[in-house]
């Protein structure tokens, strides 16, 4: 397959009032052509950070990429002028973002907002563009498109305000799309509804998808492959099937076993303890460590390294070590890789 | 993704103790909401040099005027005019301390020479019309325009906190009729008000003071409304009801302390509103009563006189635009600091 | 189930805002349910339909339009003294959604937790006050040496078992639970789940519990309502429900939902739901109606003999 | 600039122009601080509009370049009956501007105009009452609602060309009173056609005087022009063809603008600004019969006893005030008729022969001071200063303030500023201790300062009364009124009285204004009394 | 729509009629007479001139007098102008000043505009310290100082404006800079910081990942929504600039409303100051609905309450 996106080795700091935030301390992955990688990861472990890396967003006052690259088309993006990222950006990557609400110009119609990456990046004349916007607008499936295009965003409901964003990240056929918690503030019927289009829309433009979500359910219905964040770290990452059955790394055994499922029955939910850590007093060593119950001195002292599981499967725990004692996951998670043989073969 | 081996101790191996209370422990120093707040001031460079000469010109407001040795309200009359002539400095020529003035052919004289002063005379920043000394009199009239300010903010605090919160917090009819009123009084000119004030009360700083709070907390109450209404709904607010607070116990004990920030802000702008309001009322003559002087007479007083004895109007022209950027400054400060949305 | 004894019976409860003017909002319009001591009931429903507003009405945050409110028997939306009103604060209350905003940032969580205490004079000096307050603070896992610190010092999970301490301390019998979860991360979601149902077991609570996640809905609740634009159409015991869910907006919203398992996913087909398609004739007022003993659906006579036939056989 | 063409600036003139002179545009830009309040003469009452009238129009006698009444309208001198109470005049052969001749039937109207109630005018009753025969009845009829008559007023038109006008007791200076603008004629038949709309631009007027309005959109109006008036008897005489008016206030934006040329005239320049012109040639001083004093209310305790009067009067130091303070030529008044102002029949200034009362001596004044303490039995007193807002005002009065705080211990004076309105309400109330005034007169003659201090005057308002004085005043107006010297002499005593005696003032400067003038422009002409300026005989020269 | 004009109008009517009401008894308390010379007058002479102003009636009647005729949009005539309407000194008046306050108001904003964009987005850097730096200076220094400085340093010393007067448009740009100085400082402030957060929200990181420029984020998305407030706080100070700065019409020789009123003011001409004052009112009231309707026009989300789409 062919990679399309590379992330080598990322460090990004903050700085702020009370010192430097290390929101990203190592991120390393690959993006796929036509794939969706999704991200996981608890709030605050850097998965806005990651992709706002990759599209040059994050703040210039107070954000510093310390090390590593982003490689698109064989050019480091972290080291592009602004100029030239603002041809890449729209054109070859582009993005969603959580709030349908807010990240639409509450002071611009609707169309002008689809028009302007296609008038600034495919040089098409204004009624060139319009027709486009309105094909757009079809296209994500919003009725009466024409009369839509000359509306204001507060006059669309939320679900379809979020078609708009897609549209508008659509527009100029993206190699990459990044949508950070597209559904997030969305109802559940409604976030169907979207994740439907976005899966039918890729099949069409054949683009690769980088899908940030804390829902693992959502995961479950997007994802070719899944990462999983904390820390500012990758923990672990493997395809759809590979992490939601046969996880590794404690952390996604606590994000599985801590998610009632339909059937579970009244036994009390696995709660993974305690409070995320704090990325200004980054821990020495495996920083979910402190929440961790099958942490070991190692755990404490030293940072884990990527452990092969499988030739897509990676995970960052000591446990995977060949010294480390075997231990007895959750009852979830056992009861899940009781499928992952079944499922493996079913593919 | 390289598989790393490198040899790590087995011993390592074991498992470690975790105590789960200390998963609960939060290992960031205990910050107040102001401590917090303090070390985001300090971070703007800005703001703390602001707050320094703030500081040290609110020093100079009350030593200023014992530092001469010359009065500040009592002057010689045939020393009137004099340029500023400073110990030492004098001898630089290229600063305006040696007592000299160019007169209209283009020659430099010695002024403190031809009035016949006494030797050994300075006036820092020379002499008013009265013969009075500028320097004395520029630091009394920080005193009095620092004064004017913090008085005018204070009652406007008062007045516009009120106002808005019960506007707000209210509402519907009661928040009808207020901004009726506040509609009613910025609609009438501030000068008739102002006149009138300065004729019922006896003219000087307290009918200033008083006549700057009539409609000087207008903005004020504004600010504190559109806060109240945004704040009223919120879910603490909401908590506090279901626990069964009263209406002022909310209003007092759970909306305003959320204020605070806000009206710190807007105080910080109102004080060089009201430096300039005086500013302005001494210069259509309904200012301040002499002797007394305030940084707008003093300015008023020299630039009657810009031509000829530039230093009269230029020193008090300084001190004021120091005071106003300060506060400008540490209002931005802490606008960024107090601001909800820049905390982590 | 019969037996139960009934903590609270909503009748006809209707919340409108904006009476008269041209955006009125009927945001609960005429619901009927009861809850009973010691269970959990659980409200889900899409956004804006009225789930808050129904609990804030409960709970007289909002003068009801109309409809009463019987806690052990007696109404609380009747006119009240400050007296009465104040008892009847003991008795309900309510944790809320955004573990943000439903903490006081300018005050510490000593005097957060102690508010209750100190309105309703429940300690009698600043030491029992500071007791109770640890004691309250160990109920919800957290120690003493979090009372001095602000809420902006704490995580999402630790926020909101604060905002559960402060209802706990004036002892209630029932909480109403506004989506207490979709704030926080996952990660964090159970350990604010299981405190409930911990604190539910131990002090014999009844929980209104008001969410749109609905594993977490049909995980914690002994019954479910599901509403829909102010109505409530659908209440049944939680199994029940996701089992045979009857009205169609419950179908379609069962079916909605993502399950993190990928190889269900795979497979799962959403339906969706048109309001029209009941084709209500004229007149046909659709009624909340039992079809099956404690099974509640919203639908029109035809609707109920059709519901009636087609589940007796299950 | 200039140029060639001469031929028609001063076609049928008789004088002697060379060609030179003639190519100077007989053009004047002049600033005017105020916008003119009316160009009625029946209406105007302030400085402003009795100037643009005096050179618009033109009365029975006219001011000259020496103050001395000349015949304008009239044709001669004003015959008087042996009681100096009627006098009959002469008018000379003079048109308006419309082409009417101006008949002795126009004073009699404007005047009538100007004491009819129903005008309301302000200054009418105050310059006839007391003077013309029947004005005060008029006006104290109107004011009871009763009846009253108009044509009981003292003129009478005997024909068309001879003026009578009736007194109510002789007036010495009774051509120089005639020369003030509301004894101004108007055309009745113009006024009447015009009604409502009379002097509302410059086409609602008829003129009679050197120079026409020819660009006045009315009382609002910031710019205006006169241009000769062909028609005035005088026109010889006058050499201006045009001036051009500017209304600006700001007295420093008049110094800049006269500085770039915008103005060749620039109105009286505020005390701060003369220095900057300290010996500059374009700066024009004179010594106006305006002076400032402080009136001492009787009504206060302490001020009751004549040693405090004395020693605030001379408590403070005059000479350094005008020099160093004020330093725009002022004198120190020791006085409280002004240098410069009326001489005797021996030609002689009523100063020059007065001498000066109340001068400043600190010791003595001390000593006067502690011996009043002891007299009131107080050690210390506190008055209210009452001042004007003016920025001289306030130099002045804060100067006096810490001279007389210094120099007199236990005295606390508390300054007021306020605006002028607002003094004089609370002049006409008494509510004051001490208030700084000025007065400048309206006629010329020593009376019109004598006259302020008698008791229970209009403008005495200081509770100052003495038996003396107000017999001195009453003879001089009366038994004296034919007898010029011990008239003279009868005044002179008055002030001493006022003065030396009781102390009941205290004079502080004599006004001297200051303007800015180009040289080229020769023939200028101020005025101590009415009007401020003429420009009848200016005449620009190319002289830089 | 129209249903909430009428309200918004009926609302307007009844603040003005309180004001005329106001400040009407103001003028009574107000210590002084309009006429000027009343130190030469007898009690004779004032009792006729009172009679003949109406002032000698008893209040009540003298306000039911003037509220009538005001309903009948007369104002009265001025003391100090002898026969002239109140009416026709605004109306010759209004001219210079509201030229100038629009001039000022409508450069200064512009300029004060771009410091603010150009501040918010290099925050915190020396070209933000620079613009903080100028709009400060215009609020902190009197603008009676700035009109003497430019009269003399520009008008007499370089001699590259004429120094006063009200002759043509060159006549009008020293005084509108003078009065520019203002609104710049205010419009600057304001913008920055709205703009600092309007640059904050979602959209704006939206639009940047659409590849537009920093200049187009600025002005074509940002700055709309950063006008908000910033048209709250100039929409009245329009009307204070139009309606005429005395300090800049006094130094500049202009034939304004803003130094007519200050002069009525110190001479008591009720008249001219109820007028003027009554203008102000009305033209703030107008403002602020007019401001409400602009702010549907910036925003569409701000519909008028009870407004059609
Ligand atoms: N502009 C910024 N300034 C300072 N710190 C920042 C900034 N943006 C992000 N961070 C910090 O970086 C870390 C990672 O944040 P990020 O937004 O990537 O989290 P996330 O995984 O996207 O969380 P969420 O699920 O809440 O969106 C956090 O600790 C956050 O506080
Ligand atoms: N105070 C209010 N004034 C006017 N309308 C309101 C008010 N509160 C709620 N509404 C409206 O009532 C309806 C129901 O709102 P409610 O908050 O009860 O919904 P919800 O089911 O809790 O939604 P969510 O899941 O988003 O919390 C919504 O349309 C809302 O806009
Ligand atoms: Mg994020
Ligand atoms: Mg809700």
């Amino acid at each position: 397959m062919e990679k399309i996106l590379e992330v080598k080795d990322l460090h990004i700091s903050f700085h702020t009032f009370a010192g430097e935030v290390q929101a990203i301390r190592g991120v390393n992955f690959d993006l796929y052509k036509g794939e969706t990688l999704a991200i996981v990861g608890e709030s605050g472990s850097g998965k806005s950070v990651t992709t706002k890396s990759i599209m040059k967003l994050l703040p210039e006052s107070n954000s510093e990429i310390k090390e590593g690259q982003i490689l698109f088309d064989g050019k480091d993006i972290a080291k592009l002028s602004n100029s030239a990222m603002q041809k890449i950006r729209g054109k070859d990557i582009s993005m969603i973002f959580q709030d349908p609400m807010t990240s639409l110009n509450p002071t611009m119609k609707i169309g002008k907002q689809i028009m302007e990456p296609i008038i600034k990046h495919q040089n098409l004349s204004k009624s060139a563009a319009k027709e486009r916007a309105i094909d757009l607008l079809r296209l994500v499936g919003i009725p009466q498109p024409e009369a839509r295009f000359n509306q204001y965003p507060h006059q669309f409901s939320g679900g379809m305000r979020q078609r708009v964003v897609i549209a508008i990240a659509l527009a100029c056929n993206p190699k990459v799309l990044i949508a950070d918690e597209p559904t997030t503030a969305l109802d559940v019927t409604i976030q169907a509804q979207i994740l439907e289009l976005m899966k039918d829309l890729q099949k069409k433009i054949d683009t690769s998808i980088i899908f940030i979500t804390h829902d693992l359910g959502v995961v479950a219905n997007v994802a070719d492959r899944v990462a999983v964040m904390y820390g500012g770290k990758i923990v672990e990452t493997g395809t759809v099937d590979e992490v939601f059955y046969n996880p590794q790394h404690p952390y996604t055994w606590g994000l599985i076993s801590s998610m009632p499922s339909l059937d579970s029955e009244d036994s009390e939910l696995y709660a993974i303890p305690g409070t995320p850590p704090d990325l200004l007093y980054p821990p020495k060593g495996d920083a979910f460590a402190p929440r961790n119950e099958y942490a070991m001195q190692i755990d404490l002292e030293k940072q884990p390294p990527m452990f092969k599981v499988s030739d897509t499967h990676y995970a960052a725990t000591w446990l995977l070590h060949p010294d480390a004692p075997k231990v007895e996951p959750p009852e979830a998670v056992k009861k899940r890789r009781r499928k992952f043989p079944e499922i493996k073969e079913g593919k | 993704m390289t598989q790393n081996n490198e040899s790590v101790n087995k011993d390592m191996f074991v498992p470690a103790k975790i105590d789960s209370d200390k998963s609960e422990e939060i290992s960031k120093p205990s910050l107040s909401y102001w401590q917090d707040a303090w070390l985001r001031v300090r971070k703007n460079k800005a703001a703390v040099v602001s707050l320094y000469l703030l500081v040290f010109l609110t020093i100079m407001a009350l030593v200023g005027p014992y530092m001469s040795g010359h009065d500040p309200n009592l002057g010689i009359a045939k020393y009137s005019n004099l340029p500023p002539k400073v110990q030492a400095l004098e001898n630089v020529s290229w600063l305006p301390f040696d007592g000299t003035l160019e007169n209209r052919s283009g020659k430099t004289y010695d002024v403190y020479e031809t009035k016949n002063v006494e030797a050994g005379t300075y006036y820092w920043f020379g002499t008013d019309y009265l013969g009075r000394d500028l320097f004395s009199r520029v630091w009394k009239g920080t005193q009095v325009s620092l004064y004017i300010a913090f008085l005018a903010a204070f009652i406007d605090m008062v007045i516009g906190v009120a106002y808005g919160a019960i506007s707000a917090y209210y509402g519907g009819r009661v928040d009808n009729v207020l901004q009726r009123i506040i509609e009613i009084l910025v609609g009438i000119p501030n000068l008739i008000v102002v006149i009138l004030m300065i004729i019922i009360l006896d003219p000087g700083i307290l009918s200033i003071t008083v006549a700057l709070t009539i409609t000087g907390w207008v903005g004020m109450a504004r600010v504190v409304r559109g806060q109240v209404l945004k704040l009223k709904s919120q879910e603490f607010v909401l908590a506090s009801r279901t626990l069964g607070s009263t209406d002022r116990r909310i209003m007092w004990k759970r909306l305003i302390p959320n204020l605070v920030g806000v009206i710190i802000i807007n105080t910080m702008f109102t004080i060089p509103s009201a430096i300039f309001f005086e500013a302005f009322l001494s210069f259509i003559g309904l200012g301040l009563q002499a002797p007394l002087a305030s940084l707008g007479t003093l300015i008023d007083d020299g630039f009657k006189t810009l031509r000829l004895y530039p230093y009269q109007m230029v020193y008090p022209a300084i001190v004021i635009s120091l005071i106003m950027i300060c506060f400008n400054m540490i209002a931005d400060g802490l606008r960024d600091a107090l601001d909800p949305k820049m905390r982590d | 189930m019969t037996q139960r004894e009934k903590l609270l019976e909503i009748k006809n409860l209707k919340q409108h805002f904006n009476i008269g003017k041209p955006n009125e909002v009927k945001a609960v319009d005429d619901i009927s349910f009861d809850i009973y001591r010691g269970e959990t009931l659980g409200l889900v429903g899409e956004s804006g339909c009225g789930k808050s507003t129904t609990g804030r009405t409960i709970i007289r945050l909002y003068d009801a339009t109309g409809g009463e409110v019987l806690f052990d028997g007696e109404n609380v939306h009747g006119k009240k003294s400050r007296s009465d009103l104040k008892k009847f604060n003991r008795k309900m209350q309510m944790i809320f959604q955004d573990p943000y905003a439903s903490l006081n940032p300018r005050m510490k969580v000593s005097d957060l937790i102690a508010e209750g205490i100190d309105i309703h004079g429940l300690a009698k000096n600043n030491k029992e006050r500071m007791d109770r307050v640890v004691e309250l603070l160990e109920t919800v896992g957290l120690n003493r040496e979090h009372a001095n610190r602000y809420p902006h010092e704490f995580s999402g999970g630790q926020r909101q078992r604060i905002g559960i301490a402060r209802a706990l301390a004036v002892e209630p019998k029932f909480i109403i639970a506004d989506e207490p979860i979709s704030a926080l991360d996952v990660s964090i979601q159970a350990q604010v789940v299981n405190l409930m149902r911990k604190l539910q077991k131990e002090k014999g609570l009844t929980y209104l519990f008001i969410a749109h996640d609905l594993s977490m809905v049909k995980y914690i609740s002994d019954r479910i309502g599901v509403m829909y634009y102010g109505k409530l159409v659908e209440l049944a015991n939680a199994d029940e429900l996701y089992r045979n869910p009857i009205h169609p907006y419950t179908q379609s919203l069962l079916s909605a939902i993502p399950l993190p398992d990928p190889d269900y996913e795979r497979t799962r087909v959403r339906k969706t739901y048109d309001p029209d398609q009941h084709n209500y004739k004229p007149g046909e007022e659709p009624q909340f109606r039992e079809v099956k003993p404690g099974h509640f659906v919203m639908c029109s006579e035809t609707e109920f003999k059709q519901y009636q036939k087609q589940h007796a056989t299950v | 600039n200039g140029g060639g063409d001469t031929s028609e600036e001063e076609g049928g003139g008789d004088d002697t122009a060379t060609e030179e002179q003639a190519s100077v545009p007989q053009e004047l830009k002049v600033l005017e601080a105020s916008e003119i309040p009316s160009m009625d003469s029946v209406m105007a009452q302030d400085a402003v509009s009795f100037t643009a009238l005096n050179n618009a129009m033109e009365g029975l006698y006219r001011l000259d370049q020496n103050q001395e009444a000349i015949p304008g309208m009239a044709e001669g001198s004003a015959e008087a009956n042996e009681d100096g109470t009627v006098y009959t005049i002469k008018l000379r052969e003079a048109k308006w501007s419309n082409g009417d001749p101006v008949t002795a039937n126009d004073f009699v109207y404007a005047w009538q105009r100007a004491i009819d109630p129903e005008t309301a005018s302000p200054y009418g009753p105050y310059m006839m009452n007391g003077k013309i025969a029947g004005a005060t009845e008029i006006t104290e009829a109107a004011a009871a609602k009763k009846d009253y008559d108009l044509n009981t007023l003292g003129v009478k038109a005997l024909d068309d060309k001879t003026l009578e006008v009736t007194l109510v007791k002789p007036i010495p200076f009774f051509e120089s009173l005639m020369a003030f603008g509301t004894f101004y004629p108007q055309n009745q038949k113009f006024v009447e056609e015009q009604g409502e709309n009379y002097a509302a631009t410059h086409e609602n007027l008829v003129y009679n005087g050197p120079f026409t309005l020819t660009n006045w959109g009315g009382t609002t109006a910031t710019e205006w022009t006169y241009e000769k008036n062909a028609d005035y008897w005088d026109a010889e005489t006058v050499k201006l063809e045009k001036i051009q008016y500017n209304v600006l206030k700001d007295p420093q934006a008049s110094a800049n603008a006269f500085e770039t040329g915008e103005a060749d005239i620039t109105g009286k320049l505020a005390s701060d600004i003369v220095p900057q012109y300290e010996g500059d040639p374009n700066l024009l001083n004179y010594l106006e019969p305006t002076i400032f004093w402080i009136k001492m209310n009787q009504q206060n305790e302490a001020l009751k006893n004549e040693n405090i009067r004395r020693a605030l009067a001379t408590g403070f130091n005059k000479q350094d005030l005008t020099d160093s303070i004020l330093n725009n030529g002022s004198l120190p008044a020791n006085y409280a008729v002004p240098k410069d102002f009326v001489s005797g029949p021996d030609g002689k200034d009523f100063r020059e022969v007065n001498g000066d009362f109340l001068e400043f001596n600190a010791e003595e004044a001390k000593k006067l001071w502690e011996q009043g303490l002891k007299e009131i039995g107080k050690d210390s007193v506190e008055l209210v200063y009452l001042g004007g807002d003016t920025e001289t005002s306030k130099k002045t009065d804060e100067y006096i303030r810490s001279q007389l705080e210094a120099n007199l211990p236990g005295l606390t004076i508390k300054v007021e500023s306020v605006p002028f309105s607002v003094r004089l309400d609370r002049d006409v109330k008494m509510d004051y201790d001490l208030q700084f005034a000025g007065w400048g007169p309206d006629y010329l003659d020593a009376i019109s300062f004598s006259d302020l201090w008698i008791t229970d005057g209009g403008n005495n308002k200081m509770a100052y009364s003495s038996e003396t004085y107000d017999k001195l005043l009453k003879d001089s107006q009366s038994t004296l009124a034919d007898k010029p010297e011990e008239r003279f002499a009868a005044l002179q005593e008055a002030e001493r009285v006022l003065l030396e005696d009781d102390a009941a003032l205290a004079p502080v400067y004599q006004r001297s204004s200051s303007i800015l003038i180009s040289p080229k422009v020769k023939g200028f002409t101020y005025h101590n009394v009415g009007a401020e300026f003429s420009y009848k005989w200016i005449e620009i020269t190319d002289a830089e | 729509m129209v249903k909430y004009l009428s309200k918004r109008i009926f609302y307007m009517i009844l603040t003005l009629a309180l004001i005329a009401t106001f400040t009407f008894f103001l003028m009574k308390v107000i210590p002084g007479t309009p006429f000027s010379n009343a130190a030469k007058l007898s009690e004779a002479q004032l009792t006729i001139m009172k009679d003949k102003y109406g002032l000698g009636e008893p209040v009540p009647v003298q306000y039911m007098n003037y509220m009538v005729n005001l309903i009948k949009g007369d104002l009265g005539i001025s003391f100090q102008f002898n026969n002239t309407p109140v009416t026709d000194i605004i109306a010759d008046r209004i001219g210079p000043s509201a030229i100038l306050g629009f001039q000022a108001m409508f450069f200064g904003t512009i300029i004060g505009i771009v410091l603010g964009v150009v501040a918010a987005l290099r925050q915190n850097t020396w070209v933000d310290y620079t613009s903080t730096f100028i709009a400060v200076i215009g609020k902190s220094i009197p603008s009676f100082v700035f009109a003497g400085l430019l009269q003399y340093y520009i008008g007499v010393k370089l001699g590259w404006l004429p120094v006063a007067f009200w002759r043509g448009p060159e006549y009008s740009i020293l005084p509108t800079i003078a009065l520019a100085m203002f609104p710049i400082s205010i419009a600057a402030r304001f913008v920055r910081t709205e703009l600092i957060e309007v640059l904050g929200s979602d959209y704006i990181t939206l639009a940047r990942a659409k590849g537009a420029s920093s200049f187009d984020v600025a002005f074509k998305h940002a700055l709309r929504n950063a006008l908000i407030p910033v048209i709250t706080v100039l929409g009245p100070l329009t009307v204070s600039l139009m309606t005429g700065s005395l300090v800049i019409e006094k130094i500049f020789g202009i034939p304004g409303l803003g130094e007519q009123f200050v002069k009525s003011i110190n001479v008591n001409d009720y008249p001219v100051i109820m007028g003027v004052t009554l203008l102000f009112a009305f033209l703030f009231v107008a403002i602020v609905l007019v401001v409400d309707i602009l702010y549907g026009i910036i925003d569409p989300r701000i519909r008028l309450a009870g407004g059609k789409e």
